[in-house]
């Protein structure tokens, strides 16, 4: 069966690997090139790196990519722009904008970071207190971010901010592209219990915007935000890994190489290789259902399953290991992490502990699963109506 | 690392979806709930006029080929058939039959024997099961106690067989036994002479056993299914019985979630529908991870059945799976309906006696593991 | 070191036993008698059963008692009498209502029951909807009551009703003592998930009690249920039961007579082994340090450990029988229990499915243990001061 | 059934309260978190002045005998003592060295050896340890590998030993090693010969640990503790120890329930203190039921170990339960903490690291468990 769609963007990708050959081509201007044929996120609109495709398409074209020796790692090396900020620039932003930021973006000569949790916003971002006033073309923003990763090699930084204090607190907000150079921007590690600084914390002292820069309307914040976190939960869904890899192939290591024989870890280390098996099939279910249009609650398992698997299998490797269990071979030297995974057993340990808090508490997963797939009804709120200033806070 | 596993199509084929709805409508008006309690409390556990029917729908003979009378249709579509019945907790032989039966004799009978057998287990007909467990916690036996000895050209069975699902309704009983050749199955007619069915007090009432005796059984040559020691050839069976098990796990689950989500979207206390409190919320969640990871698994089961290879891995995951999350969703479901659950007027009890039992009687999810652990070499 | 209150409580005792020699006196003669000298509830005023004493006195009653051969098993036949009713007799009825009732409860002459929950109102006891009406001296009582024990062979019953619906949901109650002879009052037998019933359901049609039942005040009926549940709170306590016995001792058992050697089942049971031990020793600990006037919040966790306890080491018990566990050796023939316990495994797993919901589910034992016991704040109650016809049921 | 269990008394004597009180006061006063930091990332992690005091304070000699210069005092009084150092993850030598080193001397010396050893450990003069571990999964070591071989009326050691607690610190090293009668266990001074410490990067900081080689290592007749195989001698003192541990453990659970419940009360999200949701709420009362459960046992426990046949049964339990309980407590409590308790700076890890490296040195609560059940019998 062939698709007159499928066989125009084989074309395309076929004319692009040919007036580009990947293996003589500088990444970037092999990038530079694919957005130029509206290769880069197929769904954009012409002139914007894509085609008015569906992101279906994007797939095939990624795959044909990769096949022929083409790097997609601009999409890792940028991901919280390539994944999240361009869906925002894609529905919120002016053509201008898109023309001035989504080229760069996409050959990663400018990275991104995104600026929305707080320490007194976390599960609940809208209750976030970076202040940004306005003052003639330009805005001042004074606050601080955390868990932001990038931060420290980032151009630009998608900021939320509150605007309007007297108004509730989902209203108040408005949306910003920050220069991450610009003066009064301080970007700091923040070292995690690993001993490493995955992340940041971004404190923003009289920093100066212009309003040029401003996504959608003043008090649009929420919604503009909103889109980005749900660009960011497709991001982060399970995708297609090969059985027994990660971490539960990491503790089938330790076991074997353990020369283990008790057969209580066994079984303890086999019921862990199911639910992983498990959660496993599940994501590439959810992936076969979703790309057929018929997406179904198997879709949104994923995160709370794999933050709750990863926890409990790292902690049997632990134990599989005993006594080297308790050693840290790369010490605690606090320090910027080199690579991103993956980690020895011990600091893998420690990094999973965040699995269930980063990107979504576990809580805040199960209140969403519970309310907006099983339909369960909402806790009640003390804090929707009131203005921003006079909710309870600490 | 472990091979590559197969990748499977898991979106329904229409015929799939056809089957799903047509079970689910004639069930919920056939059986529903009232009915399975009025069976539950009868003697034998069995509706000859539902028999029939589910025999008239294909049902009986859904995995039997076209050319004995079946519908010739695969694991898959059976798997559908089972999610809905386990839906519904649907009491009677079906599962004895239509799965037990049917697959030992597909998988180890001659095709002479199929040519014979099949026919009338596809037309309901005769009612079959197989009789294979003998002590309580053995469920991958080595070898059977029960003995076959030949004598003047047929076969002599001894021995006691328990856990025979629907014992007490069937008129074909598959018999394991020690031979001089390894393990052989006999085809007993439930009948004769020396067979002494004692029907059991059960924990779920919907699904019956029956201890089966075997006192000088004489059956004759052509009643040993296939040639040679059966070993292998029951370990197939098992694993297909496990993953159609599993699919009707999947149902009962989902159903379960079903009636907790339900129930705490309109019970109130204190003012608010329990389902706008974590402690209800957060349970309803964990369930549908459990139900859809039980989906998962037990869907992928059924699409690999076939390869022999995988299926030993793919088995025995999914009954592990599905048992569990059968068993936990079951006892959760009565927590989320609080005193009114724990009634027997309520439904819940009926889902989570046949996922204990369910979960015990072709081995706990502990024993799945290990035969899986033996497949993946851990 | 000698007391002069034991001194005094040991004769006592002794003049009982040898005015009243246990092996030739009738059970409730003896109790009776016992009552009149007031050993009954040591610190109830004298007249009442007691002698102005402290709870734990009773404990060395009991004790000698039981060393001399006298049945205390009238504590056990009218449990939530002299448990729970007493306690509120003596804490809000009038001398003459105190005189009537607590003699004959004590010999087990007149026994009785508790209607507090209803249908709609399980944990929210104070949603309660039976209603008693004002008409001359009486009060006319409609409504359903249920998982009432003894019900269906008790002389009196604990009801709390509704009698003010437009006051807030707390505030409207009153409690009376309901004579369960009389016309209009219908126990039926509310079946559970064993095939037993140990539970009833009272219905009342137009049931007429005399206003001089009525104990406290019109409208003081949450307060004198409290006082009901604080008793209960007290009677379900661990008490101290012997090392290795009841559900666990009956995992052990299994596991013997199975011969079963699986190392990873084996671990399981070890593990609730020592769980149950602990909560076991938490239960001892809990009563030296209340016995000793400090009570500390590991008097708070048994109900809810044994909950759970029970239920996890009943499944693992059934898991141990394998096959035998799919069998229910007594049926399901539906009837009134001739004994509570020990059940065999099969319904004694069924049974203790009802552990984390009779007395308290387990949600609001979390509840309470947040809240009470650690300071926790409590949730937004969206029903507190409505009034009761106004707050939202079903 | 069991045979009944012995009834202790739970309610603490005046002196144990008194010892309580100080030692919080000494130890919120002079060790505080931000001194453990200090120490923490500190080469050695060992403060000398600390020590001083704790010496001063009886704390290095509170369970050796008054007339080797100690207190005099049992394991209930160090059991006080070491709850209330688990409640602050106090660094440094004093688990190796006042209950190790200690109990190993108390159990398995000569009166000379304790007359000899015992003042110098009772004063902090000498810092301690017991070297006994080679293997990762060994905590009821067989037979050592480390052999010790008579020569010229002594002992020549040669062998590595592993997770050798304040192996950095220490200045007598107590070493198992097989003899031609059984096991033996050996002072060795840390500064001989051949011996050499190497310090492990640890993933609990602030308990340092070394690996301890010893080529031929020459020690005397006298090094030698008590006579004959000390096989038995060492299991009571690994008893002794995980029930020491157990305190740590509950008291730095204690701590992590109410680090969790602080925050719950003043942490705000949608308007309200994260504690009044069941989520939070719920995990806090799990915890209580975990911490008092561990409460329970490690204080029987220290009330028993005299008690041979009882503690063969308290010490497993002890250890097993108060174990997981304090890995289980430190872990939500950082999930109660979010973002900020996956931070250095909060000092929420410095308690699942001690957790989790205390469950894997003196074995895991599987292997407790298994013991506990040799002890009763299943």
């Amino acid at each position: 069966m062939t698709d007159p769609v499928n066989e125009r963007l084989d074309d395309l990708v076929d004319a692009l690997l040919a007036d580009h050959p990947p293996a003589e081509t500088p990444e970037q201007e092999f990038w530079g090139a694919q957005y130029d044929r509206g290769l880069a996120w197929a769904w954009h609109p012409v002139g914007f790196g894509g085609l008015g495709l569906q992101r279906r398409h994007q797939s095939r074209i990624n795959d044909r990519l990769v096949a022929a020796g083409a790097s997609i790692e601009n999409r890792y090396r940028n991901l919280l722009g390539i994944a999240m900020g361009a869906g925002v620039l894609d529905a919120h932003a002016t053509d201008e904008q898109k023309r001035r930021w989504l080229r760069p973006m996409f050959t990663t000569e400018e990275l991104w970071c995104q600026l929305f949790s707080e320490p007194g916003a976390g599960s609940d971002v809208a209750g976030l207190a970076t202040r940004a006033v306005e003052d003639g073309d330009e805005w001042v923003v004074n606050g601080q971010k955390v868990w932001t990763t990038m931060a420290h090699v980032a151009k630009w930084g998608m900021l939320v901010t509150r605007t309007d204090p007297e108004a509730p607190k989902h209203l108040g907000m408005t949306y910003f592209v920050v220069d991450m150079t610009s003066p009064g921007v301080d970007v700091r590690p923040l070292y995690q219990i690993t001993g490493e600084a995955e992340f940041n914390e971004v404190f923003f002292n009289d920093v100066r915007i212009p309003d040029e820069n401003r996504i959608d309307a003043v008090g649009a914040g929420w919604r503009v935000a909103l889109t980005t976190l749900m660009n960011e939960r497709v991001a982060i869904g399970g995708g297609s890994i090969p059985r027994e890899s990660g971490y539960i192939g990491q503790a089938v290591q330790a076991w074997r190489d353990s020369g283990a024989d008790d057969p209580v870890l066994r079984d303890r280390l086999l019921a862990l290789w199911a639910e992983a098996e498990a959660a496993r099939l599940t994501s590439i279910r959810a992936d076969e259902m979703a790309s057929a249009g018929i997406p179904g609650p198997e879709g949104s398992t994923g995160k709370l399953a794999w933050a709750n698997l990863n926890k409990e299998i790292t902690a049997l490797t632990m134990e599989i290991l005993g006594l080297d269990g308790t050693l840290y071979p790369e010490g605690y030297e606090l320090k910027r992490p080199e690579r991103f995974g993956p980690h020895e057993p011990q600091k893998a340990f420690l990094r999973t502990r965040a699995n269930s808090i980063e990107g979504g508490t576990s809580e805040i997963m199960l209140n969403i699963l519970g309310e907006r797939v099983l339909g369960l009804p909402g806790e009640p709120r003390v804090d929707k109506d009131l203005p921003w200033i006079e909710v309870p806070r600490g | 690392m472990a091979d590559p596993a197969p990748r499977v199509r898991f979106a329904p084929t229409e015929e799939q979806e056809l089957i799903r709805t047509t079970a689910r409508q004639f069930l919920e008006d056939r059986v529903g709930l009232d009915r399975v309690r009025e069976l539950m409390m009868s003697e034998d556990g069995f509706d000859p006029v539902l028999w029939k029917e589910m025999a008239e729908l294909g049902w009986t003979g859904l995995t039997i080929g076209e050319e004995h009378g079946g519908a010739g249709l695969g694991p898959v579509e059976m798997g559908v058939l089972l999610e809905e019945m386990g839906r519904l907790v649907t009491p009677g032989p079906f599962f004895a039959s239509a799965v037990l039966a049917t697959t030992t004799i597909s998988q180890l009978g001659s095709p002479e024997q199929q040519g014979r057998l099949l026919p009338a287990l596809a037309g309901g007909e005769t009612i079959g099961t197989l009789a294979v467990f003998e002590q309580p916690r053995q469920w991958s036996p080595p070898s059977p106690a029960t003995t076959a000895r030949r004598r003047d050209g047929g076969w002599v069975l001894e021995g006691t067989k328990r856990a025979v699902l629907a014992g007490g309704n069937a008129d074909l009983i598959l018999v394991t036994a020690a031979t001089d050749d390894g393990v052989g199955v006999f085809c007993v007619d439930a009948g004769a002479d020396g067979v002494v069915v004692e029907p059991e007090p059960v924990l779920d009432p919907t699904r019956r056993q029956a201890t089966v005796s075997l006192q000088s059984v004489t059956v004759d040559e052509g009643a040993r299914l296939g040639e040679g020691d059966a070993t292998g050839g029951l370990g197939r069976v098992l694993a297909r019985t496990v993953v159609a098990l599993a699919a009707e796990q999947v149902g009962g689950a989902q159903r379960c979630m079903e009636m907790s989500v339900e129930y705490a979207k309109t019970r109130h206390q204190f003012g608010r529908p329990i389902g706008s409190y974590q402690a209800i919320k957060h349970r309803c969640a964990n369930m549908l991870v459990k139900v859809e990871h039980a989906r998962s698994v037990a869907r992928y089961a059924v699409r690999v059945i076939d390869d022999e290879e995988e299926s030993r891995v793919a088995a025995p995951l999914a009954a592990a799976v599905a048992s569990d999350a059968y068993v936990w969703v079951a006892g959760e479901n009565i927590q989320v309906h609080g005193g009114i659950g724990f009634t027997w007027e309520h439904d819940a009890h009926l889902y989570l006696k046949r996922a204990k039992a369910s979960s015990l009687l072709f081995g706990t999810s502990r024993h799945h593991r290990e035969l899986m652990g033996q497949a993946i070499g851990i």
